[in-house]
């Protein structure tokens, strides 16, 4: 059966700026929201345009990705027909590739973007937090008439220059791409979201794959080929809540933001557009005699007996007696033990703060660092994470770690 | 196939006490009441099935299904949607003259050609109007290296005032066991002591060609009731043993009972031994975190994933969907999927149904020993 | 959601006409019965409607619907195991007070609230008397561009002797339309008339909102039956009009009828013009491929996999599993899953139910217009 | 929830020898018996012996097979815990790998066995026909208290030198092994599937992974190792049907060879022990009147108008009148045209055999040779495939290839 789209999602990335997080997992796997990890952000963002078929790149760290995609139940994508499907790179008689850009994982699954002889591939992200319409940007692809469509934002002037951007004319067609120029002569950001025509997208991809000297990436010789040739290309105007979650700040920030979706436009509780993810199945939360939170998510499975304000538990966090949790992104099973203190930090799965330690401060004028405890990491009695600190080993009892 | 002397098939009868406490099942079964903040009661006995390795579980159903059905759909967050087994509703009659069991003998009637074409050798019979995490392996080995024709499990345990209550006539009967050591020597039908008895959890365990000879010898004999048509008759003649269950059991007959087995489970004791086992599962409803405003106070709280709390909330069981809004103040309720308090209500020892809005403003009270109970969809 | 003006809910009626064929269907819906070697009837319509990208499927069950609940399972073979949408399968009751529905309008009666809660546009309502790969999404197509109040598919077709003779009492009414261009300007009820005709297929697209309205009209007003009660009241005053289906159409209203359709279809044109279109999904059996020994000879047959050919097979359809053994002549028969017809036997128009056994040498034969039934699980 | 034993399945081979079969498709992957393709065997055997968890290790052109296994849902794999999983390279922080050998693919996929804590991993193999009870093998390894345990066959004392041969006591406790010895002391052949207590195989994977010089392989490293240290190893006897179908021409006999289950042993038709298959879903094969069929498997979806003797056709196969098909494995959606002749042959899938096109012989003495016909290959009006042919290209009107 024929598809009018599909989505490509590219999850290869390795998110070496999350370090600590993403040793042993691909940064899409990353955990957010309480219960959610990045990728069902663009998964559920599919199912709810309507897209029915989403291949996702993968290379890095897989097993935990493979393992949360599992079928694609939790997003209704096990379709007979389309659904989710793993991509990793592979074996074939003539010689074996690891994916070499973002648009070499794209040429090396030709083949399975044929199998559903697609008039449109969407390219998607899998390093974002964003609630977006793709049919709504297909639409505008469609109206334009364009072989290929990039998804923009607006952003502040200042900072257009840390972004690739799109300069483009009235009737929005793309006029000039520029990658992080000094002088920028636009602030359209682009999103890293395209829309292409598959046959355009197929030319292109054989063409930049015959060319040893690229880079096989979509931003640095895709889209420039595609302006050497004039081809019709439209910039589609993005003004909802869009975040790279790149960074332990970002990622901290992202977090922060969904416990005020008024302030910040990026509301969870929308039951037209909902968020789907895959549950760890745990019973109802717990919030006992001395527990107290405020402005907080808490997940099934949590005993809160301390204090827990302004954060975000994830399944099966243990707060106890006495302990604070403030500004802090606190994910699955992690236990903070009697009298510890947790702020403006993220602690990832797992992990044990004992009691009396210290994760991270409250900032200051002159640190406003989040500090970061990997997964399964303990943190000893009385010990001290600083606030710039990425932990990725056992804190002993006492001691300081910056 | 592995070496398993103990394959046992699984059989759950969703209604039965279904009329002790009808306010609560004028639209669904016992075993789809929602119970503990997430499940539904049937969650419980179907997961402690399906954690002792039975993959093929049939649930007799006999009225006010649709709700079950809605709840089970094909099995799957059971991992009982199988090629082979898996889960098998049957409805209360496939031709066209329409007829609702009465009794277990019926009911496992109706299911005699499907349990002849099976190859387990055992069957678990259960009903679904208690909250156990027991451990159903266990039972079975016991079974199994004990000999027995049948092994019964019973709880030692004191009658709810509404079981005491209760007319006979109205609903299934219960039963309690006399025991001589391991053998349950006799048995008595809705007994009306006020002490510690044996209660009966109609959970039993026999082969399953006995069980099929039984239920035909049974259902020829024009016989209703399990435990008094077929148990009784037998104990002189067969070893049945009884078998105590020693868990944390949550029996729900009645609406006061059904309070207070949620209000226990705000004990971390109570709910760690009801949750401290096996993992129960339920159907996904795909809800986000539970939101705490700036304006919420919670104290003494059980509740599942998808509540927005903004007002107060004190000794109370909430699932999934509940919205609490501001300047509201809910104490010891229970409150089910997808109540909404409004602003400023306030609301003591009431049982919302599901779907149930209460105004801004609007005060709602009952006690201790009657809990009000608001009607499924209701606006008060 | 994509740009889809035309999104459509589906619903099934699995037992209009059952009683035009009571020996096949005394523990069946006619939806359910075996056709084509490797179907159910519905698996057409509900294939056509999952084809047209319907992926939310009521199937109103009345009576008989085990089988089909088993053939159907979650809908998983149809994709249409979903979160969203899905198969809907509605039992006749969820109440205490067992009845069964009488007519379409008590059928949709009972799913009101359901349609209601639902975000579609048009339904697509079809009986399962037929098959046939007609493609439903240009009907929809069709009826949005025409701005039709209604949209009422037709074949032209002679009436079988089967619904020209069986009382008008027994079984659910049939309707032929008058058509003034595209509009129906008449209907009638039972027709008798050996010409061909505008015979009513029964599949009605209109707006959900239309139907909600009609229905509860209808039911308020004590009414039945959807095309005598609701359809031919509005033709005066609402644009109704009909479709004509001119695709390859196996109307199956008599046992006679049954075996016709079947027949037909080793004709490769007609087996063509069936299957040439969308797939067709039915449920997985996991049947090995059909194996024809050394002693086998099979001329115009149609056969699905898992069969055993060891005898000698013309003009036959046979279903999944059918085992003929050596030295045994099958002509001029349907044989349904898994009969096994022993060594030496002879049949001749035979259609033989689910797993019938023929003795070896036994002798068995009907006529072309009176076929030979063996009803399921009898050994003869 | 442990496990008490998963599967680890190695399908990563190329299969070269089958090379016209293999060239885009992965050795597991080839169809067999009419609706099947070779993985049915060990993941239905999987199953039927109780093994709920799968690791399928793939490596080359893995597309056809990963959409082939899906959810694992025909083979009821697909499980809330456990099920099929298929386990491709991935790089991780410290660099990337593709697998090196059999033990490597296994070694760097220890995290995912230990999700499933089990006591026994058994490894198996994705290019053999065999149906086996591997519970009964279980039995076996658990009654020997067993560390390592292998399936061998006895093979013929004359051809026991082509095999890597188990030499053991009357205990069936191996003493030595032979890797295809000139002078083999022992004619049990190793079946290459092998039980191991997870302890111990994590020990020798680990320690095989940390020598440089290693091939990391079963046979060559790991099995030497144990012997070395003079572990608990037993041999297991399996004297079923079972075929290494690593060759054109033991792929064709063992197809033939399920046309004759009384005397092959390898029954499709057993209720007790059902191989299991994702299904094309196409309507029941037809026979017209000119068709005659004897002595063969027909699939769904086939229409048969031609002759067909001792022929084994897949789904959707046309044979059209006067066409001749003997001693043939006709794949998926072949057609062959009128008057077309072809014998002791394989044909892949959705290859057309045009009019009066001949394709291989009947076996004589001096030529015994399977012509091969690559899938999707045409072979024109007239042409001729020689019996000896393997044919990748398409083949023109009349030409003749050898």
């Amino acid at each position: 059966m024929d598809k009018e789209i599909i989505a490509m999602l590219l999850a290869g990335g390795q998110g070496s700026r999350l370090y600590a997080l993403t040793e042993k997992l691909a940064k899409p796997a990353v955990p957010f929201g309480g219960k959610y990890r990045i990728i069902d952000f663009p998964l559920s963002n599919c199912v709810n345009s309507g897209i029915d078929t989403v291949g996702v790149l993968t290379q890095y760290q897989p097993l935990v990705l493979n393992e949360y995609i599992g079928n694609g139940q939790p997003w209704d994508l096990d379709r007979l027909y389309g659904g989710v499907h793993v991509l990793p790179p592979y074996q074939k008689a003539a010689g074996s590739d690891w994916y070499k850009g973002t648009a070499n994982a794209i040429c090396q699954n030709i083949s399975f973007i044929e199998r559903y002889n697609p008039e449109y591939v969407i390219i998607l992200s899998g390093d974002q937090i964003c609630k977006q319409d793709y049919a709504d940007f297909l639409r505008f692809h469609k109206e334009k008439n364009a072989e290929f469509s990039v998804a923009v934002m607006e952003v502040p002037w200042e900072e257009a220059s840390r972004f690739g951007l799109m300069v483009a004319d009235d009737n929005d067609r793309i006029t000039e791409f520029q990658e992080k120029p000094k002088e920028p002569k636009s602030n359209l950001a682009s999103m890293g979201i395209y829309i292409f025509n598959w046959d355009i997208l197929k030319q292109y991809l054989l063409e930049d794959d015959a060319d040893p000297n690229s880079e096989n990436d979509f931003g640095n010789n895709i889209i420039p080929n595609l302006l050497r040739d004039n081809r019709r290309m439209y910039a589609y105007h993005f003004d909802g809540y869009w975040k790279d979650v790149g960074t332990i700040s970002s990622l901290w920030e992202a977090n922060m933001e969904i416990l005020e979706p008024e302030k910040s436009g990026i509301d969870l509780f929308d039951e037209n557009w909902k968020i789907y993810s895959r549950t760890a199945g745990y019973p109802g939360h717990q919030i006992f005699e001395t527990g107290r939170v405020i402005n907080s998510m808490i997940t099934d499975g949590c005993h809160v007996k301390g204090t827990v304000d302004h954060s975000i538990l994830f399944s099966g966090v243990y707060v106890e007696e006495g302990a604070e949790v403030r500004d802090a992104v606190v994910m699955g099973n992690t236990i903070i033990k009697k009298g510890a203190k947790v702020s403006h930090c993220i602690i990832a799965e797992g992990a044990v703060i004992e009691e009396d330690a210290v994760v991270g401060q409250m900032p200051t004028e002159e640190n406003k660092g989040v500090a970061t405890v990997a997964s399964k990491v303990v943190v000893g009695k009385k010990a001290k994470v600083g606030p710039n600190a990425m932990v990725r080993e056992n804190v002993k009892d006492g001691e300081e770690v910056c | 196939m592995l070496d398993n002397n103990m394959s046992t098939l699984g059989i759950i009868f969703p209604n039965t006490y279904d009329k002790t406490m009808s306010e609560l099942t004028s639209n669904r079964s016992i075993a789809s009441l929602p119970f503990a903040s997430r499940y539904r009661v049937i969650d419980f006995m179907l997961s402690n099935m399906v954690n002792a390795g039975i993959s093929n579980v049939s649930i007799i159903v006999k009225r006010n299904y649709h709700s079950l059905l809605d709840h089970l759909g094909n099995g799957r967050e059971w991992d009982l949607a199988r090629k082979k087994g898996g889960l098998n509703i049957v409805p209360p009659f496939s031709r066209d003259d329409v007829q609702v069991y009465n009794g277990r003998v019926q009911g496992l009637t109706s299911i005699l050609g499907f349990l002849r074409s099976q190859k387990e050798e055992y069957v678990v019979m259960s009903d679904a109007f208690y909250a156990t995490t027991m451990d159903i392996q266990k039972l079975v080995e016991t079974h199994v290296s004990t000999n027995a024709y049948m092994t019964c499990v019973y709880k030692r345990y004191k009658l709810s005032a509404n079981a005491l209550t209760i007319p006979q006539e109205k609903g299934d009967p219960y039963y309690s066991y006399e025991l001589d050591g391991d053998r349950i020597t006799g048995m008595q039908i809705n007994p009306k002591t006020e002490d510690y008895l044996n209660l009966a959890m109609n959970i039993t365990v026999m082969k399953r060609t006995d069980l099929i000879q039984a239920v035909s010898d049974a259902y020829v004999a024009g016989q209703t009731h399990f435990g008094r048509d077929v148990i009784m008759p037998k104990l002189a003649t067969e070893r049945i043993l009884g078998y105590e269950v020693t868990d944390y059991v949550a029996v729900i007959d009645g609406v006061k009972e059904y309070f207070d087995e949620n209000m226990k489970l705000l004990n971390e004791q109570n709910a760690d031994a009801l949750f401290g086992g096996n993992r129960v599962h339920t159907k996904i409803r795909d809800d986000n975190p539970t939101r705490y405003t700036d304006t919420a106070f919670a104290k003494n709280v059980m509740a599942a994933d998808g509540c927005v709390i903004e007002g107060k909330v004190e000794n109370c069981i909430l699932f999934r969907g509940v919205h609490i809004k501001k300047g509201a103040v809910v104490r010891n309720c229970v409150l089910m999927q997808d109540t909404v308090v409004g602003e400023g209500a306030v609301l003591e020892y009431v049982i919302t149904d599901k779907n149930v809005t209460v105004s801004p403003n609007q005060d709602l009270s009952g006690t201790n020993i009657f809990p009000a109970l608001v009607p499924k969809g209701k606006t008060v």
